[in-house]
């Protein structure tokens, strides 16, 4: 792709000079400042630049952590479009509709452009060399008990150097704090297989049995998890696969099932030992463990009628192999951990352990693993934060303040810190906490790597490079900031890296053996890595090690009808607006939910049968109170949702970041109780219960399906087939 | 000159082109969508807004239906569901539907056009000249599918839509459209364009898999795909052939058949005969669950 | 020989016709009943053509030329302009369709039609027209003219005419 | 209840009418001010609508037409009815349309010089309309002659210059009368020159007289045309509630059914603003209402024809637009279109009311009303639920955009209506003069006949 020896940044600001020039003359739609731009002839063309063709680089997604690899499209030194890279396992050449928006991150006109320093209520402007200097004096005499870093998923390289200044710190204090993370799931699965994340290979199963995990939609690495679904419907040996999704809320992929099952709220675990119980084929102490949950009982506790748990149970023993996952809908309780183990030990009982989930490849640095953010890591800084044990917190891709759950008052507790400083690509409402606000660059801009947390086939490490100049020059990137923070205390060790790319390149190139280039010069190994976007390891794979266990399994009776709060408030999750990182751009704002088809606003789920009896039609403002506070929403009449819970989407409610995000719709997480799980300590995102009022107010629910409420009456639109013998196999 | 013209080529004027004595040669660009396959996830679309600079018209305007998704995804649930004496959930799931402009071959938007702004391709396109459009929307009210979008006010001035840095993100290869014009799914015509301009300028035709359309790369679960339905060879032409579709039939003849066939292929609202170019396949539900 | 008009106004058709039918019974001189005299009227009146003698109207062969002609152009402009400039091909419909056109050549017809006719209306009509030498502000009103033409010499015998059946008032002018 | 009198001199035909040209009463200047106010709130509305786009009017996707297209169609509807009086009832011989036939005919030419505005509001870019027109250009581009928009244009563009010409030929002996009597001025001069020169002779009338009947004669056959033209617009498409085959002949008994509701309007405003008792008298208001009665009566069936025959076929779609229109969004506007269009005329078939001219004034007005909301009712329920369910019940609600618009057109109309009866004789002179002498010389002869006493004196 280039020769060697040619530096990459000097051709990247080579074509995002020409790029600025030249965009004046790519639409009709470039506003052009008065003697500020130069009309670039296309006569005089750039090297490396054919005017009107595309280039194309490859890079990482960095939207969500599933670690999907890109294909960017350049033209003219801008980056157009992202398509997947065909050579990445995890997406094979696919994008979600988050990943594609990940240009509007990129040309997001609300991002932060200059670092910032609070003076009152409001950010001075100041130069990186003071931000610096300004740490610097506020870490002096800090000992590293008094620092805190909290951070998103970190991986690769940027984790190594991100350790590597804490430790420069003495400090310890690294939270890794995920909003959505299935942290119960991966300690259960820990118990259950041995590893944290097994391969689940859904493509093989014959039956897949979720329990709320919308592995379609947001749910650990979607866009992977949907080719696999394809491959699952084609089917194996002529069979097409069946997929059942037991969960209280119906998620994208509970839409996309065979059958759909509404369970209370909670009672997951039941309706696992239920259905161990209905199988029959277990033996030993599991059999006698589930032999109080017969049909009748599990029925009664968990809504779902006994002609389904036969059906089940008898579906199941028929195709083989089969997958239970738990997602979710099932970890989000104080009991989340007992109702994962239940589920998983019904892979167990059916054999599918070694069959359809299967053990992953690691990449062989754990050093570069990623650094696994859950909700523990949260409630354990925040109880600091409140103790008033951090002179300095540092917060790098995570936003607390908007996604911590009221009853923490994360906000109040924050302001005890006593130096607040937010990398940040937007003004978000943690950020707005901060003290000291530093800008980033965004993905398609920056250099690194990314381990990703489930690996599909093999192992592999995605590079992540610039795909264009920055946008806003004076914003920088994460890793240039550590070392350049790393540089204040050991400024001898990493004289050699001038930045971030130099220590990026030099850590792969001198490993270049153990990663696939051992017979490749360094330029060449070098460019190929970057041509390629995507290094892929042997790697090492840890054996399933779990067994089925039932010690200590012990569920609880579902939880009485509280007559006060008598709802399950159930947080969900957007498939594009996730933990509410993306709000603000625009394309996702305007995505509908497929379930809903609501844009720009939040709603409250509720099915119809108890909006009767609350008197509450479509587009009625409710009032959804719970011990913690209210948030008033928009009603949505939504059948494919259990009775006794209702449902309102993260994402919304933002008050700070930008002009798409801030003023639409409210934040569930609002009023949410703080439980946790009790075994790991994870936040239960389903335990908060809640009343709905109406207010008397009603709008019209913006959204895309008419108002008839989308159904087909007439014609044969969207068409159907009930069958249990159909070989799609055969197809083309 | 012209009337000699006219009438040297009469019979070349009176063909109805395309549907049934006109073939298209060498392409005709058609897609299937499988159904089974589509999970509804809105990659599609969020895709084609990236490729084809639609604009995102904020929630005021997304609340009065002036929004400008070429490509939205539908759904649809089951009948009897939330209706009094019906199913209290769909336990059966949602029917997604992937829907676009259909490229019908006998479009009813193209005949009612005044002005002639949307024609027919030879390569099988329902193309849309947006500056010969005067906006009389004669095409969307007549359009069976409700695929066409009118630019009721002027993008690419508004706040927001395209804020300077975003501008930048704008695909060159397609227009912005100003206020006043329709416009629709175009088969990411210029994707198709500069796939024929390279086959031919090396002498062959567009070979399958050559060209896609954003929505089709996107596609997670691979539910769409694109390709020349006169190339005996592409995926899409077999896809057609297997599943007893044809392009010029309002009734396909598997249809007639009484007994149960596992033939799901099928094309919406086929029986008006626009002769749509996009056949669906139907979703499977397991009945034995 | 010097020619002069004469204008006699009467109040009725009665009168205006018994001066015609005097005029065409008396052999004059000089004076050609079918060609130099003109009556005009306020109204439309059936009645003076009966008497004035068949004369010929011709608007109807405008008529027939007119919308042949609108009817003929429409079809062949618009199918030429169909087929010689961009070729606009409309799915499952030829280039040149004919119910489309059928539709736009009657209208054609029609408008060639009323064109024409009104285009033959003047010309038959004469008009515009040069006013004539003598006119009465009276016939637009109530009354009805009489104009003749002739030699110097029968103006004594028509004003004769004239006064005899009770004219209301004659006006006369020396001819060119 | 007086007819025209028979005995009426010609000269006071002539004074009275050239009155209306000088001092009308004062109501007619509030008249005109009020619709310049009007005209001036479209106009406003225009503006806005031409800078800001299309979107301000509140349309959308489905809703691609409006009130715009609706008022369209309302306003060539109501252009069919002088037509009907001055061709139709000509050609039959009916002598009681003479003192009423030239404004009427003047209402067809103002009323399709309205509808063709709401053509250039309706278009999201008004600035191409010449890309509409049949023109040789230099983009080598026609427009699309299978359209029907442009079968339209057509028909309108016919339409509206053969009515121009149709009222200039019938008027051409009054402008005559007005070139005659008129004091100097620049009204003087203008009717000289458009006079071309007319003196009433024989050859003049013998012409005169062909070549209106030839001009009625097409005239008919063409407002039929342009009706049933409008109706395909909606009739070529295949959406349900438009794809009707009774929708020609439907669409003309609409036409003019709001045509002689208009000419009712009219007529009482015209008698009064211009002192036009004597000529307009109760007998001839006495036959637009029985003419106006039974062609509501034909209205009604056609209207039922349509239900029925949309009840009637396996056309789910259609029928579902009907039960919609009944008891959707529409169903107020759509049974107050019932009530105006079938039940509201039902009072003419009253003697009493037939010449009591406030009661006609209001039942006039909502017999238009309830044919604009026809037309409205045409346009809008199929596209709020047409063939495809995803698009279904959508609400659309104009915006005040679209309604100062339809407010402004009548201004409009009624500006240059008005204008047009004070530069111009609205009473055809000659024409009232023809008609009483005919009827002094048919009852001069039942006199001599004997039979005056038997058949004559009941007829007045």
């Amino acid at each position: 792709m280039m020769d060697s020896g040619f530096d990459r940044r000097d051709f990247l600001k080579v074509m995002g000079w020409s790029g600025a020039a030249v965009a004046l003359s790519g639409c009709g739609n470039t506003s052009i400042e008065d003697g500020k731009e130069t009309l670039v002839s296309y006569v005089e063309a750039v090297d490396y630049q054919i005017p009107g063709v595309g280039v194309y680089y490859n890079s990482s997604c960095a939207q969500c952590d599933a670690g999907c690899s890109i294909n960017g499209k350049v033209r003219e030194g801008r980056v157009l479009k992202l398509e997947g890279n065909p050579a990445s396992a995890i997406n094979r050449g696919k994008m979600c509709g988050l990943g594609q928006a990940g240009v509007q991150h990129h040309y997001n006109p609300d991002r932060l452009r200059e670092p910032l320093l609070r003076n009152g209520g409001s950010g001075e402007t100041i130069t990186w060399e003071k931000a610096y200097a300004l740490i610097s004096e506020k870490l002096k005499g800090v000992s590293g008990e008094e620092i805190a870093f909290l951070s998103g998923v970190v991986s690769g390289h940027l984790k190594v150097l991100l350790g590597n200044y804490l430790s420069s710190l003495g400090s310890k204090n690294h939270f890794v704090y995920e909003a959505l993370a299935p942290g119960v799931v991966r300690a259960a699965n820990k118990k259950a297989y041995g590893v944290e994340m097994p391969r689940y290979n859904i493509s093989k199963a014959k039956v897949v049995l979720s329990f709320g995990a919308d592995f379609l939609g947001a749910w650990v690495s979607p866009v992977h998890f949907s080719q696999q679904y394809a491959q699952f419907r084609k089917g194996v040996d002529g069979q097409r696969g069946v997929l059942i999704q037991v969960e209280p809320k119906m998620t994208l992929t509970g839409a996309n099932a065979d059958r759909w099952v509404p369970i209370r709220p909670g009672t997951e675990g039941i309706l696992a030992l239920g259905i161990i119980n209905a199988l029959g084929i277990a033996t030993g102490d599991i059999a006698a463990a589930v032999k109080g949950y017969d049909k009748a009982r599990v029925s009664k506790e968990t809504g779902v009628p006994p002609g389904h748990i036969d059906k089940i149970a008898a579906i199941l023993k028929l195709r083989s192999p089969s997958l239970v996952l738990a997602g979710g809908a099932a970890e989000g309780y104080a009991h989340g951990s007992q109702n994962a183990a239940a589920i998983n030990l019904l892979n167990h009982v059916l054999g599918n352990v070694g069959k359809t989930v299967e053990a992953s490849a690691a990449v062989p640095f754990p050093q570069m693993a990623p650094a696994k953010g859950n909700t523990a890591a949260l409630k354990s800084l925040n109880d600091g934060l409140a103790e008033g044990k951090y002179k300095v917190l540092f917060n790098y891709a995570a936003n607390p303040v908007f996604t911590a759950p009221g009853a923490m008052k994360f906000k109040d507790n924050m302001a005890k810190a006593g130096f607040k400083v937010a990398f940040a690509h937007y003004m978000d409402e943690t950020a707005l906490q901060a003290d000291l606000v530093l800008p980033l660059e965004s993905a398609l801009e920056d250099w690194g790597t990314q381990v990703p947390e489930y690996m599909a086939e093999g192992a592999q490490i995605n590079i992540l490079q610039p795909l264009m100049e920055n946008v806003h020059p004076n914003t920088r990137s994460i890793g240039d900031i550590l070392l350049a923070l790393l540089k204040q205390s050991r400024a001898e060790e990493y004289k050699n890296y001038e930045d971030f790319y130099a220590y990026l390149r030099s850590a792969l190139v001198q490993n270049k053996a153990a990663l696939g280039g051992h017979a490749m010069d360094e330029d060449a190994f070098w460019n190929e890595t970057l041509t390629k976007g995507i290094i892929k390891l042997v790697g090492t794979t840890a054996a399933l090690s779990g067994k089925a266990g039932i010690s200590g399994l012990k569920l609880p009776a579902p939880a009485e009808i509280d007559e006060q709060y008598p709802l399950q408030l159930i947080p969900s999750v957007n498939i594009s607006l996730r933990d509410g990182r993306h709000t603000n751009q625009p394309w996702l704002q305007e995505s509908p939910d497929p379930l809903t088809t609501i844009v720009w606003d939040s709603w409250m789920e509720i099915h119809p049968k108890k909006a009767a009896e609350l008197g509450i039609v479509e587009g009625d403002i409710v009032e959804i109170t719970s011990r913690i506070g209210s948030i008033k929403t928009q009603a949505y009449l939504f059948p494919g949702i259990h009775p006794d819970a209702i449902s309102v989407p993260i994402g919304q409610g933002h008050e700070a970041m930008g002009r798409y995000a801030k003023g639409y719709g409210v934040n569930p997480l609002k009023i949410m109780d703080a439980v946790f799980d009790r075994e790991t300590g994870e936040l239960a995102m389903h335990e908060t219960r809640v009343k709905v009022s109406k207010t008397g107010q009603r709008v019209i629910v913006v959204k895309d399906e008419s108002a008839a409420g989308a159904k087909q009456i007439r014609e044969k639109i969207a068409g159907r087939v009930y069958t249990d013998n159909v070989d799609l196999t055969k197809e083309v | 000159m012209s009337i000699s013209n006219l009438l040297e080529n009469w019979s070349k004027f009176r063909h109805t082109h395309p549907v049934d004595d006109k073939p298209h040669d060498p392409y005709k660009w058609a897609m299937s969508i499988d159904l089974d396959a589509c999970s509804g996830c809105n990659a599609c679309s969020v895709a084609c807004y990236a490729e084809n600079n639609l604009p995102v018209v904020g929630k005021e305007k997304y609340a009065h239906g002036q929004v400008m998704h070429w490509m939205r995804i539908e759904h649809y649930w089951d009948e009897d569901v939330g209706e009094e004496g019906g199913r209290e959930f769909p336990d059966q799931g949602a029917q997604f539907l992937p829907m676009m402009c259909q490229q019908c071959e006998a479009a009813p938007c193209e005949t009612v056009c005044p002005v002639g702004a949307t024609n027919h391709t030879e390569d099988g396109l329902n193309s849309q000249i947006y500056n010969r459009c005067i906006g009389s929307r004669y095409c969307s009210a007549n359009c069976p599918y409700k695929v066409r979008y009118f630019n009721w006010f002027n993008y690419p001035t508004t706040d927001n839509v395209w804020p300077a840095e975003m501008v930048q993100q704008l695909n060159p290869d397609v227009t912005v459209r100003g206020k006043g014009v329709m416009e629709k799914c175009t088969f990411c015509v210029q994707r198709l364009r500069a796939a024929e301009v390279t086959a031919k300028s090396e002498g062959r035709l567009v070979h399958d898999g050559e060209v896609q359309t954003a929505c089709q790369q996107a596609c997670p679960t691979s539910a769409i795909s694109f390709g020349n339905l006169v190339d005996q060879e592409s995926r899409v032409h077999r896809q057609w052939r297997a599943q007893q579709v044809e392009l010029d039939k309002d009734k396909q003849a598997k249809d007639d058949h009484e007994e149960p066939s596992e033939l799901r292929g099928y094309r919406i609202l086929e029986n008006m005969r626009p002769y749509p170019s996009v056949m669906y396949l139907e979703r499977v539900r397991e009945s034995a669950i | 020989m010097s020619q002069r008009h004469l204008l006699a106004l009467y109040s009725n058709f009665n009168e205006a016709e018994a001066v015609v039918e005097e005029l065409r019974s008396t052999q004059i001189k000089g004076f050609d009943v079918d060609k130099d005299l003109i009556v005009k009227s306020p109204i439309e009146h059936p009645e003076v053509e009966e008497f004035l003698g068949d004369k010929p109207v011709r608007v109807q062969w405008f008529t027939l030329g007119g919308a042949l002609m609108g009817g003929l152009l429409g079809f062949f402009l618009i199918s030429a302009a169909q087929g010689n400039f961009y070729a606009q091909f409309k799915g499952g419909k030829p280039i040149v369709p004919f119910p489309p056109n059928f539709v736009l050549t009657y209208e054609m017809f029609i408008l060639g039609g009323v064109f024409i006719t009104v285009l033959g209306f003047l010309i038959c009509a004469g008009l515009p027209a040069r006013r004539s030498p003598l006119y009465s502000a009276n016939v637009s009103e109530d009354q009805i003219g009489i104009l003749v033409k002739s030699d110097e010499s029968a103006a004594n015998t028509l004003k004769a005419i004239f006064t005899k059946h009770h004219a209301l008032e004659i006006q006369e002018e020396a001819g060119r | 209840m007086k007819d025209i009198r028979e005995d009426i001199a010609w000269a006071k035909i002539n004074q009275d009418v050239l009155k209306s040209l000088e001092n009308p009463r004062k109501l007619y200047w509030v008249i005109l001010f009020v619709a310049i106010a009007m005209l001036g709130v479209a106009l406003g509305c225009e503006v806005y609508q031409y800078n800001v786009g299309m979107g301000v009017s509140n349309m959308d996707n489905p809703h691609m037409w409006g009130l715009y297209i609706a008022s369209f169609i309302f306003w060539i509807g109501m252009s069919h009815s002088g037509t009907l009086l001055s061709a139709i009832l000509h050609l039959m011989h009916a002598d009681w349309r003479k003192p009423i036939y030239r404004f009427a005919e003047a209402m067809t030419t103002f009323s399709l010089m309205t509808a063709g505005l709401f053509v250039a509001v309706h278009l999201g870019r008004v600035w191409q309309i010449y890309y509409a027109l049949p023109y040789p250009n230099e983009r080598g581009a026609w427009p699309n002659f299978q359209s029907p928009l442009l079968w339209d244009a057509m028909a309108i563009f016919t339409y509206l210059s053969s009515s121009i010409i149709f009222l200039y030929v019938g008027m051409i002996p009054d402008l005559a009368i007005c070139r005659d009597r008129m004091h100097e001025g620049w009204r003087k001069k203008l009717y000289t020159l458009l006079s071309l020169g007319w003196e009433g002779t024989d050859r003049q009338w013998r012409n005169f007289r062909v070549t209106y009947l030839t001009v009625a004669c097409f005239l008919i056959p063409l407002a039929v045309s342009v009706h049933s033209i409008v109706a395909s617009d909606f009739g070529m498409s295949q959406q349900p509630g438009w794809h009707i085959t009774s929708f020609p002949p439907y669409f003309v008994a609409g036409a003019l059914y709001s045509g002689c509701a208009a000419i009712i309007t009219l007529f009482i405003i015209l008698r009064y603003v211009f002192r036009f008792e004597e000529y307009m008298t109760l007998p001839i208001l006495k036959k637009i209402v029985r003419l106006t009665f039974a062609i509501a009566m034909v209205w009604t069936y056609l209207n039922a024809v349509e239900f029925a025959s949309v009840w009637y076929s396996h056309d789910q779609a259609s029928k579902d637009v009907l039960i919609q229109k009944a008891s959707g969004t529409y169903a107020p506007f759509w049974w107050g279109m019932i009530f105006c269009g079938s039940v509201v005329p039902l009072t003419l078939a009253f003697k009493r009311i037939q010449t009591n001219i406030p009661v006609l004034f209001a039942v006039s007005l909502l017999l238009n009303l309830g044919m604009w909301l026809e037309r409205w009712m045409i346009v809008a329920p199929t596209f709020s639920h047409g063939i495809y369910p995803w698009t279904w019940d959508h609400d659309q609600w104009p915006s005040f955009v679209q309604w100062g618009m339809v407010f402004g057109s009548f201004g409009w109309f009624t500006l240059l209506f008005m204008v047009f009866c004070k530069v111009f004789p609205s009473v055809s002179m000659y024409e009232v003069k023809e008609m009483v002498y005919h009827r002094s010389q048919e009852s001069k002869r039942l006199e001599e006949t004997g039979k005056f006493a038997a058949a004559g004196k009941g007829a007045h």
